[in-house]
Order: structure tokens, then C-alpha cells, then sequence
């Protein structure tokens, strides 16, 4: 407990917290201050790269072994899982109809990559590490939670509220441009490795701090602005779910990792993936697939629930208990 | 300088939904259309803005497509069916245009 | 297919005019409106362009906002009122609409 | 309110012409136009987008200018001579405006 | 002099001012050279960021002491008595009407950041830096001038002719984006301290000149076409103004550094902010509350006359002045 | 041949390849990954400034010669001359009229800032290094070339097809902002020399491998849509064009190179700019010049065709060329 709690308060004086509640507290305040679209693109594209490569770069200095095959299948079993367990917890919390139960669900089973990236920043001040292949089990994780919730509906909702699963959309769902570049970056990192590393090195590792304090500047700027333009929709039963959620996800992460015999940090990220919420690939997805579910509800919750508890409270605690458990 | 009867159809559409109502557009045979990018609104479903966005989620586009006025029909209904069970705005206005042959 | 009379009103305003007047809009009962970013132009103040420029002065926005051609006129009184001491532009085109329930 | 009859031209143009455009606007006696940013389209010569573009090739713009009818055939001229071997698209519809002075 | 001479030949001759030099004659010659809006506003976060963040990390390791409790009073002060001096002198020398001059006069009791940071890159390369708590006075001295403009408008002007001063105007006056992003960067430096700079340092310090080169490369390109366009409005006082103006303005911001007993580059620093015009916050802010003036005389005189007046000649005669009052 | 054929592997699994090859294949397979506009730009305008920067802080160190003055002239010379030979194979090959031949024929006489850069980073790994001022070279030889297409229309085509050459034509030409960008970061490198780029450095130097790769994966998205939808263009004829035009054009490359006795860097360099072919400056000048030739075609030729020809399999064949005639 003493460990979480000092873990946590070192966690909330970080620069990237404090840039987050900057921009949450600036939303709030109402000023004007805002990041271009183009701008936050570009560090979002930047955050991918880089963690995509790092982690490419440091599976091909430690070579592929079973525990990666297992954590990939892993990681796709819990996007599909975590949102029937999503659903049912809403279903009894929160009330919401079908549809917009099923659309939060995806959201719950598939993972928010800056969350990680906070995440793996907490490992580096705590002076450890997690496996580098996860990372692709990150990639591995966005999608199948978005068919999850097509099947959800498709069993419990009516039929004629989503589109049927043509091959487009397959498609848009496996090749959004997140995963592409994470994916693609992680392979890079892996076929180019410590030769690679070093000649981009300079680009992907000193700045990345700096950039993720900025990238957390702007996503604290558009949670608040959600929060305050949305905040109705936030009914009691919803807000605890935003809480109670994660923790529910990291322990299924947490026993994953546990199975597999991952590293305490291997361990730890795996709880982060399945505690946090996705609010890039499957809020699009929804408004393609599900296009009744309200987008103020699942992005509210995600973006201005989830993803600061994580962001505050809930690394330290995935850590903590990681450490305790694994004793690492 | 001589002129031609024209529709000027504008579609304000989710992002998301613009591969699906082009290619739409296409096959009812529209000829051409520009994208314009918007910035924000509001709407029965709130408000919005761009700014500092990464999702495509929460963006709008505005399709603006220049037509003879007897394909009309036959464009409402193209758009029609993507635009149904998404949000969005479909306006028709009577214009002229020089060069028709290009319509 | 079936349309219905509309009104399509354009102000192109001031960017840091906009909070003013969408809420001049809300407070109009005005239902829906959509802003599109603006490049450049040229007025009876000189010629503009935002390439390069980071403070918000010296920038325009595009407001589009489609509405029953009753509620025309409460619009125009609320856009007037805050572009009335400011440079910008406001134009009305009539027009037909899908889904008129939506307006 | 009060308001006056004038014309909305949208002229599509390629980036490129930009300039050249608003020259023979501003020599035609356009008191003034806006420029809007366009992402993306298609016609007779093919898709195309400014997605991840650094050439000023194969953009376009969207120009508005709004004018007293009048003047709507020296406006036409003047820009049907830059974009008359160009790609592009010229549109005219009625409008109504506040402020006539300022047209 | 020789000093004032062979400082200012070596700041002619630095990378930034000929970047600067660059820009302008790129848009005199009328070169299609742009920089995207939005990559001009990354920029523009950055160095705010930046900026805010050192010099909160610098007081973190110096401590709180009365020097920066008086010298943010004393930019405040200098805010609001600024607007009346460079009023008095515009309406002496320029004839402008009370609504223009008032608007101009804002401008120049406010201050520009990038001068500000010009001056901080002028001190290193002589060995100097000022207090770090400076950052936090040139934030304190943005929005005062705004509200001095506001009173002469109302005390000598024609009242119709300015919004009244709503609850609205004086929030986003006070909270705008770059002080909000200076002010917030500050704290978190100065919270954060010798860690938190430890953790971004390679973001904020390394590229930074880097970055102050492009961002003026932009501003002289924007200088230079708003000068080419606007040429006109600049008659010989107000020409003459534009240059006088900051050289009376930096004898007030002398007289309180000395009185405050800064540094010989905390002085320096003073002299800078209050020879600065502001060109992005005031602008934007007399767009709202003077829509009857005309803003090609504003920005042409602030972005057009006097700050390359002050990035090429100002800085270093103040900073020549302020070494040999206060024998630093 | 050995040489060649491992220079090559290497080179096909550096980051940069990979990137663009990634980038290509997600445009080929729909992903809807993008680089913004307002990004895009911003990389290449960094590219510009970094290594225009360089090359004149190179110059400054070695100082000005003959060599560097004949290569000015050898470049304009290449620039007026390859689009006449590229419009004589073009009308054997292709069967193109002659004002899609004259267009066609303008790029690649004009040059390739990207392929020149791979080429440079190409030359790094081999520990080569060319002269400083090929980057001058680089700025010189992209107008010219235009003229030269206007020129052959003017003698074998359609006059009523092109505009007739104005001031503002010749302005927009020599003074687009990539030149203009280019030439001045390369004066102010020569000008402020090593005391500049100690300045700059870790924002030129540092990060510039890491930004070419996503600026390559960029292009690889673009160059993959492009060649996605214009595939149809692409007869034979055309298609064996955009291969053997860049091993012709690296001919004359080689003889001028080796004329004017450059280093193996050097002359690998000329071969490298001769061999590529323009797709940012050229294609705008022609949409104004040449509004009747279709832009697929030339487009879809230079950056589906020519310019990955160039960066997997023309770099190292130039530079091995280059080694092999040089004994360097
Ligand atoms: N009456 C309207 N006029 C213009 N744009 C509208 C209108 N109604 C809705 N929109 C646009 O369509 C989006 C979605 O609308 P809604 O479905 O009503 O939430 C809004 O955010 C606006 O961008
Ligand atoms: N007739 C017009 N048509 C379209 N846009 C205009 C027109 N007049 C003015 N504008 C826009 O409004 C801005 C300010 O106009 P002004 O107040 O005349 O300087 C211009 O820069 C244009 O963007
Ligand atoms: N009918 C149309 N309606 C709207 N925009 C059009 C139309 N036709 C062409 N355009 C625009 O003009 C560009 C060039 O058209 P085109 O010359 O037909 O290839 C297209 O890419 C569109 O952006
Ligand atoms: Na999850
Ligand atoms: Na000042
Ligand atoms: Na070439």
C-alpha cells in the first residue's frame, strides 16, 4: 500500500501528468489555447514510430521465443473477452441500451497506446522493463474487442442497428493506420535492430519525453473539453464503470502474464493494455459500424474517465501489484 | 457569358463515411465533387471541433458536387443511402455554371 | 425524392468572433450550423492569407448553417448584431433539404 | 431584415492559378472574395487528395465571391480567361445579402 | 559603442537573424516559400513550452525570493503605464485618431515572446543569463496593456467605439493560449525542478535554437508580406515611432531592474520585454474589443518595424546599456 | 558486381527503404494511414533547411574553388541538356505527344531533393562523403530544366499549348520555395560555418535520419496511392522510360563529375542528381506552363517509377560506378 501510494505521488509530480492537468484545467478554464489538428497528428504519428521501432529493435537483440507467440494469442483472446465482460458489467451498472453498451465494450477490450507509453515511463523510472514485444501485443489488441461488440449486437441488440460486417469494413478495422504504423515500425525495429536503432536513435529516443508531455497537453486539453460540453451523459452507474473497468480489465491482464511467466514490468504493461480504453481506432470504427451508439457516451467515458484514472491512480497500482505478485 | 442550369448539392458528412458515399457518387455516375475539410459544428448530437484531434471519429467533411439537373435524382438517392443512418446534412441549390459540357 | 425549402445562410467572420456568434446562434434557437476553415481573402481591409501566422487575428471562418425559412430572419438579427461592428459577409441562398424533420 | 439581391460565385480552381485568379479579380473590380482550403476530389482527370502532399501540384481552392448581379458578367470574363485551359469549376447562384454597401 | 557595434555585427551575423533576414527578403521578392499554419503554431507551442519550462526549472534551483515578487509587479505596472507613454508620444508624432492609437499603444505595453527568447540566445552567446524568473514576468506583462488601452479608449475615445469590457473579453484577455501554456510550462518546471528537466531536457534544450531559426525564418516571411502590402499605412511618424518607442520603452524597463536589482542580464531582460511589441495576443484581443481599428497599422508597426529593430539593433545596445550600468 | 549487389542489400534493409516500403504497401493494401498535409510540408521543409544548412557549413570549412564554380555550371548545363535526350527517348520508347513528352522531359532534367539525401545518407554508411556544395549544385540544376521543356515546345509543338513565358512564370520558377529555402540555408551555413553549426547541430544533425524516415514513408503512401489509381497510364513504353532515363541521366553525371575531378562522393552525388527526377517543383511549374499534359503521367513516372528505381537499386549502382571509375 505505502508502495502504491509513494509510487503514485511521484507518478502525479511527472511532467506528463502535470502537462495533462494543465491542459484538463486550461479546457476547463475555457482558454483558448489549442494544439492544431495537423500538430496533434504528428506527435501521434511520432509516439507510434517510436515506440513501434523501440520495441522491433529490442525483440531482435533478445530474440523470438514461445512467451511471444503466447502473450500475441493472449492479447487477442483479451480483446475479445474483456468487452463480453464490459457488457455485462454495464449492462448491470449503467443500464445504457444494447447498442451503446456494445459500442463502450469495444472500446474496453481494445487499448489506448499513450496510456501504454505512460506506462512504459513509469517502468523507466522505476528502473524496469517490460518485454519489448509488447508493444506488438499492443497492435494485437485494437481490433478483435471491435468485432466483439458486431457480435454483442448481433446476439443480443437489433439487428437493423448495425451494419452488416462487409469486407470494407474488415478491412478499415484491421488497417487503420495505427496499427499499420505501430506494426510496421515494430517489424522495422526488428529486421533493422541495434544497427537500425542507432542511426535513428537520436530522433525516437531523447525527445520522446518532451514529446509525450506535449502530446499529453493536448489530450488533457480535448478530455476536458469533452468533459465540460458532455458531462450530462455521465450518469453515476457510468461514471464508476469509467473506474471500476480497468481495474476488472488489468486483472485479466494480470493473470495473463502471470500464466505466460512474463517479467514483473512484462506483466505490469499487460495489466495496462487490458485496464486501458481505446479512444482513437474504435470510436471510428463505431461511427461506421454502430452509428446509433452516442459517441458522447463511449468517448466521454474513455477519454474523460479512463483514461486520467489510468494516467494517475492506475499505473502505479498495476505496478505495484505486478511487483508484489511476481515479486520482480 | 453563356450559361447553363446547374444543382449544387452539398453534402456535410461524417469523415468516416467518405469513401463509402464517393464511391456512391460514382457509381450513380456523378461525374465530379470536391471535399472541403471542416473545422466544427453543432448539431442535435452537440457540439464539436477538430482541434487537437488524432481519432477520425468526431470529424466532418463538406462534399460539395456540381450536376446537371436531371441526374439530381439520382444523386439524392446515392447519398440517401449512406447518409441515412449517419449524421449529417444533404442541401440542393439551383445554380448555373459556365462550361456545361463538363457536367 | 422528396425535399423540402430551406435556407442556406454563409457568414464568413472573424475567427476570434466565433464563440460570439455561435452562441448569438444558440441563444437564436438556431439548430445546427457547421464552420469551415478559411484560407485567405481579400476585403475593403486588404488581402490575407494564413500561411504562417499564429496569432488569430487576421483569420476567418466559414459558418454554414441550414434552417426553415420561418426561423430566416431571427438568424439574420442575431448574426447581425455580432458582425454589425466587424469585417465579414453574410449571404442567404435558398435551397431544398433531405430530411426536413432535422431542421 | 432587410436584404439585397446579389450573386454567389464559387470558382474551383487548382492552387497553382491561385494568384493569377485573384489578380483578374482584382482588375475585374471584385471588391473582394474568400478563399476556403479544398482536401480532396475528383473529375474528368482522376481522384485526388492533399493527404501527406508537399507539392503545390494537384491541390485546388475554393474561391467565394459574392457581388452585386451586375457586375456578374465582368466577374465571369475575367475568370473564365485564367481558368479556360485549366481544370476547374465556375458556379453562379442567386443570394441574398446584408449590407449592400459593401458590395 | 565599440561594444554596442561588435555585439551587434555578431548578432547581425548569428544563424537566427539571418534566417530572419531570409524570410523577409523571400516575401519581398514574392518566393511561393510558406510555412504551414500549423506547423508555425507547433513552433510557436514549443518555444512557449520550452521557454516556460527552463525557467521555471531555473527557479526551482534558486528558490523564490522578493526580486520575483517585485519584478512581476513591476512588469504589471509597466503593462499598464507603457499603453499611456506610447500613447501620448503616438498622438504627438502620428496624428493616429484616439481609436488607433490607443489599439497601437496596447501593443506596445504588452510584450513579444520571440524577442524575449531572442534576447535569452543573445545573453548565452555573451555569457550571460538572466533570472530565471523572467519567463513569469514576460508572462505577467502580456494582458495589463490590453486593459490600459481599454481605459484611454474610454477616457479619451468615443465610448461606442469599444466593446464594453465583458466578463467574456477579460477571460479570454487573461487566459489566451500562449499565456496560459507560458504560465502552466513554468509551474511545471519550477514543480518539477532538476528531475523534470532532466526528463525533457533533450526535447527543450538541444533543438531549440534549431527551431528559434525556422519559426523566424516564418516570421520574416510574414513580416516581410504584411510590410510589402501594407507599406502604405506607414507614414514617417508612425515609421519613427515603431523605432523610438522601443528605445523609450526598454529606459523604463532598465529603471526597474536596476531599482529591483537584477543581474546584469536580468536587466537586460526587463529593457527587452518592455522594448517588445506584442504581435500575437494584443492583435487577436483588439479584434474583439476595437473592431474599428485598423489592424494593417498595428501589425505593420509591431511585426514589421519593431521587432526586427529589436532583434537586429535593440537587443544589443540594451544589453550593452545594461552591462555597463550595472557594471555586470 | 559483388560490390553492387551487397551495397544494394544493405541498403534495401536500411530504416529509410523500409519506411517507404512500408508506406507503399499500406496505400497498396487501403490502409487509411496519413501523414497531414501541414506534416508533410513541415518535413520537407527540415530536410531543406538541414541540409542546405550543412552543405554551406561544409563549404565555409573548405572554402570556395574552381571545382565548386564548374559544378554550378555543370549543373545548369545537365539541367538544360537531360531533358532533351529524356524528350528524344521518350519519342522512340513511348509514342508520348510532344507536349506530354516536353512535360515529362522538364522532371527529369530537374532533380530530387529526397533521392539526393538518400544518397547522402547512402554515401554516410559507405564512410564517403561528397564535396559540401553539391547541395548548391542540387538548387541549381532544378529550374533550368523547365525552360528546356518550354523550349521544346516552343520548336516541336502545339504553340497555343503552352503559356507564353511572362515574368511572373520565369519568377515563380527561380524563386519556388524549396530553391529559395535551400540556396539560403545553404548561404547562412556558409556564412556563420562551424560557429553556426555548432549552434544548430543537435537539431540538423541529431534527429535527421529519423524524421527521413517518416518523411519516406510519407512519400511511399503517396507514391503508392498515386500508382494505385494511375497504374492505367503506365504502358511499357513509358514504364522501362522511368528506369533507363535515371541510368542514362547518371551517365552524364559521371562524365561531368569526372571532368571537373570531384571526390568518389562527389561524382556519385552528380549521378545521383542526374539520375533523379523532380516531383514537387517541376509538377507545379508544369500544371501552369503546361496545363494540357496530363499530370498522371508524370507524376505516376517520377515518384512511382523513378524514384524508388532510384533509392532501392540506382544509389548503390551510381556509387559503386562511382568508386570503381574514381579508384576512390
Ligand atoms: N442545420 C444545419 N446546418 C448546417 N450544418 C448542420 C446543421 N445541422 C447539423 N449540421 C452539421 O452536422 C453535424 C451533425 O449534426 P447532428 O446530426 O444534428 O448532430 C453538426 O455537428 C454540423 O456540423
Ligand atoms: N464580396 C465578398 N465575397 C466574398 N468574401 C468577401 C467579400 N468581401 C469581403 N469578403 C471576406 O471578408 C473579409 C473582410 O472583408 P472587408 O471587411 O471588406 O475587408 C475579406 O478578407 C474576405 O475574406
Ligand atoms: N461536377 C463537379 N462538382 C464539383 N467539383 C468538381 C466537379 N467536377 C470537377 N470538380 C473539381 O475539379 C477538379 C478537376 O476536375 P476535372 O477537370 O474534371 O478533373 C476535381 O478534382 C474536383 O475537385
Ligand atoms: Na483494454
Ligand atoms: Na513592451
Ligand atoms: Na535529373
Amino acid at each position: 500500500m505505502d508502495q502504491i501510494l509513494s509510487l503514485a505521488a511521484e507518478n502525479l509530480l511527472s511532467p506528463i501528468i502535470l502537462f495533462f492537468v494543465l491542459g484538463f484545467a486550461a479546457a476547463y478554464a475555457k482558454s483558448d489555447l489549442t494544439v492544431p489538428e495537423a500538430v496533434a497528428k504528428a506527435m501521434s504519428l511520432y509516439l507510434l514510430f517510436a515506440i513501434g521501432f523501440k520495441g522491433g529493435a529490442s525483440v531482435a537483440s533478445h530474440g523470438v521465443d514461445t512467451a511471444l507467440i503466447l502473450s500475441l494469442v493472449a492479447g487477442v483472446v483479451l480483446s475479445f473477452v474483456l468487452p463480453l465482460v464490459a457488457f455485462a458489467l454495464l449492462r448491470v451498472m449503467s443500464g445504457l441500451d444494447v447498442t451503446n453498451a456494445a459500442a463502450v465494450a469495444a472500446h474496453y477490450g481494445s487499448i489506448s497506446i499513450v496510456t501504454f507509453v505512460a506506462g512504459t515511463s513509469v517502468l523507466d523510472s522505476a528502473g524496469l522493463a517490460g518485454e519489448g514485444f509488447m508493444v506488438a501485443v499492443a497492435a494485437a489488441m485494437e481490433a478483435p474487442a471491435i468485432l466483439a461488440a458486431l457480435w454483442l449486437i448481433a446476439r443480443y441488440g437489433d439487428k437493423s442497428n448495425s451494419e452488416e460486417m462487409d469486407g470494407e469494413l474488415l478491412r478499415e478495422i484491421l488497417l487503420n493506420g495505427s496499427i499499420v504504423l505501430l506494426i510496421g515500425s515494430f517489424l522495422i525495429g526488428a529486421i533493422t535492430g541495434a544497427d537500425g536503432l542507432a542511426r535513428i536513435e537520436s530522433f525516437i529516443v531523447a525527445p520522446f519525453q518532451g514529446v509525450l508531455c506535449l502530446f499529453l497537453l493536448d489530450m488533457g486539453l480535448v478530455a476536458g473539453r469533452g468533459l465540460r460540453s458532455a458531462a450530462g451523459v455521465l450518469r453515476p452507474g457510468l461514471l464508476a464503470f469509467g473506474i471500476v473497468m480497468p481495474l476488472v480489465g488489468s486483472l485479466f491482464g494480470l493473470a495473463a502474464g502471470m500464466l505466460i511467466g512474463l517479467s514483473a514490468g512484462g506483466v505490469a504493461l499487460f495489466m495496462v493494455l487490458s485496464a486501458s480504453a481505446s479512444y482513437i481506432a474504435v470510436p471510428a470504427a463505431m461511427r461506421v459500424a454502430l452509428p446509433e451508439a452516442n459517441p458522447s457516451i463511449y468517448l466521454t467515458l474513455s477519454l474523460g474517465v479512463t483514461f486520467p484514472f489510468n494516467l494517475t491512480l492506475g499505473i502505479p497500482i498495476y505496478l505495484a501489484i505486478a511487483r508484489t505478485v511476481t515479486g520482480g | 457569358m453563356q450559361t447553363h442550369k446547374a444543382k449544387r448539392v452539398e453534402i456535410i458528412i461524417e469523415s468516416m463515411m467518405e469513401r463509402r458515399l464517393t464511391e456512391a457518387l460514382r457509381k450513380a455516375d456523378v461525374t465530379g465533387y470536391t471535399i472541403l475539410p471542416v473545422k466544427g459544428g453543432s448539431g442535435r448530437s452537440g457540439e464539436w471541433s477538430r482541434a487537437g484531434q488524432v481519432s477520425r471519429a468526431g470529424g466532418m467533411l463538406a462534399v460539395v458536387c456540381i450536376i446537371k439537373p436531371d441526374r439530381l435524382d439520382a444523386l439524392l438517392e446515392a447519398a440517401f443511402a449512406v447518409v441515412e443512418r449517419h449524421i449529417g446534412v444533404v442541401s440542393v441549390t439551383d445554380c448555373e455554371v459556365l462550361r456545361a459540357e463538363r457536367f
